[in-house]
């Protein structure tokens, strides 16, 4: 499921007095089964440039390739439901689109909407269930008596059961727990070990460092880099010019530096940053 | 320092509820501290919040704000003297406009309106958003907002300000400068600041410290203290600040470094004193 | 942040712009009920200048106003279309049935034309130049005299102004929801009827727990800020009627005076 | 004052704002040989708000919230018609909810003799106030009455989408999050 930017820009209100550029000529490539990180500050245009990955929002001038679905300006919105079955979509505060009267009807709801039968599409229910690390027992109440986070969890059980080839996630955890954040990452992890291309939009440095293979960064409708995050939140230059933050890891390595602690490579992980030490006193 | 906040034997249960949500809470704060308080969702944060501001009223026990027993009848000036900034920016905003914003609180005093207009400039003037004064919210950011709900509070000069989660929604920028105003409001008007919060990295700087579980206080005191036994707190789902982690970690590979807490700057000194007796 | 305007109010700073909200409402209202003396040609031009001068006033372009017409003019047309057909009368210079055409139907029609116009161009007037929060401030002072029958005009107000900063809050929120569930295979605007109603329920229901949702934490918020009723409230807004509003409802007085004379014309 | 009704008032002014986006966001076009006629939810919002939120607070709601859009989107000159309407559509869904007794006996049917009469009900102020919009502008009586006839049909569909999907959003609404709502 690969995916690609030709010269993407967006227009909101294009024709009205209020027309606001969103996107403005992105282009990049993101290969099957990847983990990639969107960073920027709030407004720069990560949502809107997720939402034409399924053609939510299509593009004012340029073309978005999504392995055989072509999206371009003239795209019809009839067809598309092939290209939204494959591209999954967490957005932020997914438990407020909970609508049904219990947890199992609403979890379904995706895949009914794609053509499967009822009871299929129930039995997958549960399944997504399980893997969201929900009790079954939750299956008939209301989702509107769990808790947040709970409520979190069913909402992105209903995104899984369409089970889409591609997952694009705006800030999936905002809000939740260190817990529930925790355990919510490593489920999206999982899932693209087994073969999800994984797109996630976050403002935790830490997450992005420790999961992503490959980061965008935006900045005012622009496309400002794209690149592995170790070369990222190395640069510190780049940080700073474009006031990002680097991860804590990363930001105690330096520490450490400057009191003359040698790293073969700064460390963006706890992992890396402990191993590293550890090697250097070990010896 | 004088104490400003004491709370004794105080139980409160919601209505349709079997336990209580808060029991037994005994608690004091000083005055122009810096109070983290940290649980679990459920441990009866938010209940502690409404019980000091009068929103709820305990089932029994004594809340004492600066000398003065919250009472029916105190209770609104008990709110004069503290003021609460809540989770969601977009949840809490009562004006038309920023300066409409700020200027509810002295309205509901009823404060005369040349009165107002300065007190609406001073509050907007702290958190530096005077700028702001006749936007509407729908055109700021959420920091933004909450920003005006700090200066929508301090405008009534409290002695108190309880952040409710108020960061937890904001991105890494907002959250700075929410930080930011509130240590300069600590620091310059002396307000005792009670933060209820998940973020560790905010804990850390705290002069208070207050764990809560099930509606208990399990454990309150200072930063080391607390963290003095990182496992306990593991238990209870709270994970340990960052430096403390990379800590533990090391130990567990073997390092021989010191196992109670360490401040960023502690730790820094440690490894470095290892590294170079090499 | 900021991408959604509700109504058709364009920032200015005219002195149409920057009259009492109070009076432009009264003004409006005075117009549609002086807008029934008009009965011949003068009257008709005596009204038409005005409100061309109105808008000259505003700064505001006149395709604004024309914008305002167009949605109606099938409406505008089909109404002139059936008073020219079908009122009887004068020496109709052609007949088919119940339906004729005179020189009086004929003139008749385009006063009605004319009125429909000028009404549309005065409410524009109105709409383009008056924010949202204006024109609540406004409704809440006229509601005023309502306290004396014991209306709860503060309680009113306060659901007038609580609606307004929520439109664009629930809108943008509205969007939202309808996006997530069309990544959820639902289709909206395309496909039956039915089925587009039918995708109703899980927009609407967000939208309602939603603003439960709101409605309790804004509640708490407000409490927490020691709001306890609309008694002994002070005001920090105020509006300040000026000169300039005075003026503008004795221009209403003067160009009354000018259609009772114009009118035994 | 209380904090429930506070809440209320609050509510109110939400759904409302509910009403607003009823009209402004929830549009279905319908094909038309003239013109481009919609369905919006207006009106279907506001019945449900009368239901949830009883007569008095209903009401208030529904008249702010149509009212609103008018005066907001160049029809000021006629709003107060609009909020009139309102007002009688709140008042007939009131009485015929208490009058079949929903609230002791829940039968679905009992909703749709709601809606049938604010579908009707919504019919006959639609006329009515088409008369007086087409006398504001000086048409004689007669034309008024046979103009604001003719534009009925639209107001039809309309009043027909009313009468189906009112009950539908109640029971979703009562299935999910009315139960949980205590005013
Ligand atoms: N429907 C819309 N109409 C007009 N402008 C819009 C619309 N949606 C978003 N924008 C604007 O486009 C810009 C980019 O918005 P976007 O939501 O993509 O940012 P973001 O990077 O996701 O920010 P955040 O981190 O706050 O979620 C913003 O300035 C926003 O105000
Ligand atoms: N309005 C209410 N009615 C009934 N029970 C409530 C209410 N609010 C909270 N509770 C219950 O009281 C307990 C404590 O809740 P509280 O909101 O104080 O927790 P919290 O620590 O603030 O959690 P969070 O981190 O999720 O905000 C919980 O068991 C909760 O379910
Ligand atoms: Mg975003
Ligand atoms: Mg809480």
């Amino acid at each position: 499921m690969a995916i690609i930017f030709q010269n993407v820009t967006h227009v909101y209100q294009a024709d009205g007095p209020l027309a606001y550029t969103g996107l403005k000529d992105i282009s990049f490539q993101i290969r099957d089964g990847s983990y990639t990180a969107i960073i920027g500050r709030t407004g720069s245009g990560k949502s809107t440039l997720v939402q034409h990955i399924n053609a939510l929002l299509k593009p004012t001038a340029g073309k978005i390739t999504v392995s055989d679905h072509i999206i371009t300006p003239e795209t019809k919105n009839k067809h598309l439901k092939p290209l939204r079955k494959k591209v999954g979509v967490v957005f932020q505060f997914p438990e407020q689109q909970l609508f049904a009267d219990t947890v199992i009807k609403d979890i379904s709801f995706g895949p009914k909407n794609f053509g499967m039968a009822e009871k299929d599409a129930e039995q997958l229910a549960l399944t997504m269930l399980k893997k969201v690390n929900l009790s079954s027992e939750l299956a008939q109440k209301s989702p509107f008596e769990l808790s947040g986070g709970q409520m979190r969890r069913v909402a992105i059980a209903g995104v899984l059961a369409s089970q889409p080839d591609i997952l694009i996630l705006d800030e999936p955890t905002a809000g939740l727990d260190p817990k529930g954040h925790q355990e919510l990452m490593e489920l999206f992890a999982q899932l693209n070990r087994q073969g999800t291309t994984i797109i996630l939009i976050s403002h935790q440095m830490e997450d992005v460092a420790q999961y992503s293979n490959q980061v965008l960064v935006m900045e005012k409708a622009r496309l400002i880099r794209d690149d592995t995050p170790q070369a990222i939140f190395t640069d510190k230059t780049f940080l700073q010019e474009h006031q990002l933050l680097q991860p804590e890891s990363t930001k105690f390595a330096r520490l450490l530096a400057d009191r003359g602690f040698k790293f073969a490579r700064l460390p963006i992980t706890t992992a890396d940053l402990v191993n590293q030490i550890v090697k250097e006193l070990g010896s | 320092m004088k104490t400003l906040i004491d709370l004794k034997n105080v139980t409160y249960t919601y209505d349709e509820m079997k336990v209580p949500a808060l029991s037994d809470i005994n608690l004091r704060i000083l005055a122009h501290t810096w109070v983290a308080v940290v649980g679990v969702n459920g441990s009866g944060k938010s209940t502690l919040a409404r019980l000091l501001n009068g929103l709820l009223t305990a089932d029994s026990g004594d809340i004492i704000i600066d000398g003065m027993a919250l009472t029916a009848d105190s209770v609104w000036d008990i709110r004069k003297k503290v003021g609460i900034i809540f989770q969601n920016p977009d949840h809490q905003f009562v004006g038309a406009t920023v300066e409409d914003d700020v200027a509810f609180g002295l309205e509901n005093l009823g404060i005369p309106r040349d009165q107002m207009v300065e007190l609406v400039n001073w509050a907007l003037e702290q958190v530096n958003m005077l700028e702001f004064a006749h936007k509407a919210p729908q055109t700021l950011s959420g920091g933004q907002k909450q920003r005006v709900a700090i200066a929508g509070v301090i405008a009534t000069r409290p002695q108190i300000i309880i952040m409710d989660e108020s960061t937890s929604m904001l991105d890494p920028q907002g959250r700075q400068d929410i930080m930011k105003i509130m240590q300069y409001l600590q620091s310059e008007l002396g307000i005792t600041i009670l933060s209820i919060t998940h973020d560790m990295t905010e804990v850390i700087h705290a002069d208070q410290v207050v764990v809560l579980k099930e509606g208990q206080i399990i454990q309150s005191g200072s930063v080391e203290q607390i963290f003095a036994n990182p496992k306990e707190l593991a238990k209870l789902g709270l994970n340990p600040p960052f430096t403390q982690q990379v800590q533990l970690e090391l130990i567990k590979q073997g390092i021989d470094i010191d196992s109670k807490y360490l401040s960023e700057q502690e730790m820094v000194d440690e490894l470095w004193q290892l590294y170079s007796k090499m | 942040m900021g991408k959604i305007i509700v109504g058709r109010y364009l920032p200015g700073n005219s002195l149409i712009h920057r009259l009492d909200p109070r009076a432009k409402f009264i003004a409006t209202f005075i117009f549609v009920a002086i807008i029934f003396l008009a009965n011949n040609w003068a009257t008709y031009l005596a009204l038409g200048l005005f409100v061309l001068w109105a808008v000259y006033l505003s700064k505001v372009s006149l395709t604004f106003f024309i914008k305002g017409v167009r949605p109606m003019l099938f409406l505008i047309l089909f109404t002139v279309a059936l008073q020219i057909f079908f009122t009887p009368g004068g020496n109709p210079f052609w007949q088919w049935g119940i339906l004729s055409l005179s020189k009086l139907s004929i003139i008749n029609g385009i006063f009605i034309l004319l009125r429909f116009t000028l009404i549309i161009f005065i409410s524009t007037l109105l709409t383009i130049t008056t924010t949202p929060l204006q024109m609540s401030d406004a409704i809440e002072y006229l509601l005023r005299p309502l306290r004396k029958i014991h209306f709860p005009v503060d309680e009113v107000a306060l659901m007038l102004s609580i609606a307004l900063q929520f439109i664009p809050l629930l809108s943008d929120e509205t969007t939202k929801i309808m996006n997530a569930q069309r990544a959820r295979g639902v289709d909206f605007g395309e496909g039956n009827i039915i089925k587009q109603i039918k995708a109703i329920v899980p927009i609407l229901i967000p939208l309602f727990v939603s603003s439960f949702n709101i409605a309790y934490d804004l509640s708490i918020a407000m409490e927490a800020r020691g709001y306890n009723g609309s008694a002994g409230r002070t005001k920090y807004r105020q509006l300040h009627w000026q000169k300039p509003d005075t003026l503008v409802l004795t221009s209403f007085g003067l160009l009354t005076i000018i259609l009772l004379i114009l009118r035994s014309y | 004052m209380k904090i429930n009704q506070l809440r209320k008032i609050i509510l109110t002014g939400l759904c409302a704002a509910i009403i607003f986006v009823g009209v402004s966001l929830f549009r279905i076009p319908i094909p038309a040989l003239v013109g481009r006629p919609f369905i919006h939810f207006g009106n279907t919002f506001a019945v449900l708000t009368v239901l949830i939120l009883g007569f008095r607070y209903g009401a208030v709601a529904a008249m702010i919230g149509l009212g609103l859009f008018d005066l907001l989107n160049g029809y000021a000159a006629t709003a107060w018609l609009t909020v009139l309407e309102a007002l009688v559509l709140a008042a007939v869904v009131a009485v015929v909810f208490k009058g079949v007794n929903y609230q002791q006996k829940p039968r679905v049917l009992k909703l749709y003799a709601v809606s049938l009469a604010a579908g009707l009900i919504k019919l006959l102020t639609s006329w009515l106030s088409g008369i007086v919009e087409s006398m504001m502008v000086g048409t004689s009586f007669s034309v008024a009455v046979i103009r604001a006839f003719l534009s009925l049909p639209a107001t039809l569909i309309n009043s027909i989408v009313l009468f189906l999907v009112v009950p539908l959003l109640y029971v979703a609404l009562a299935k999910t999050v009315l139960q949980r709502l205590k005013i």
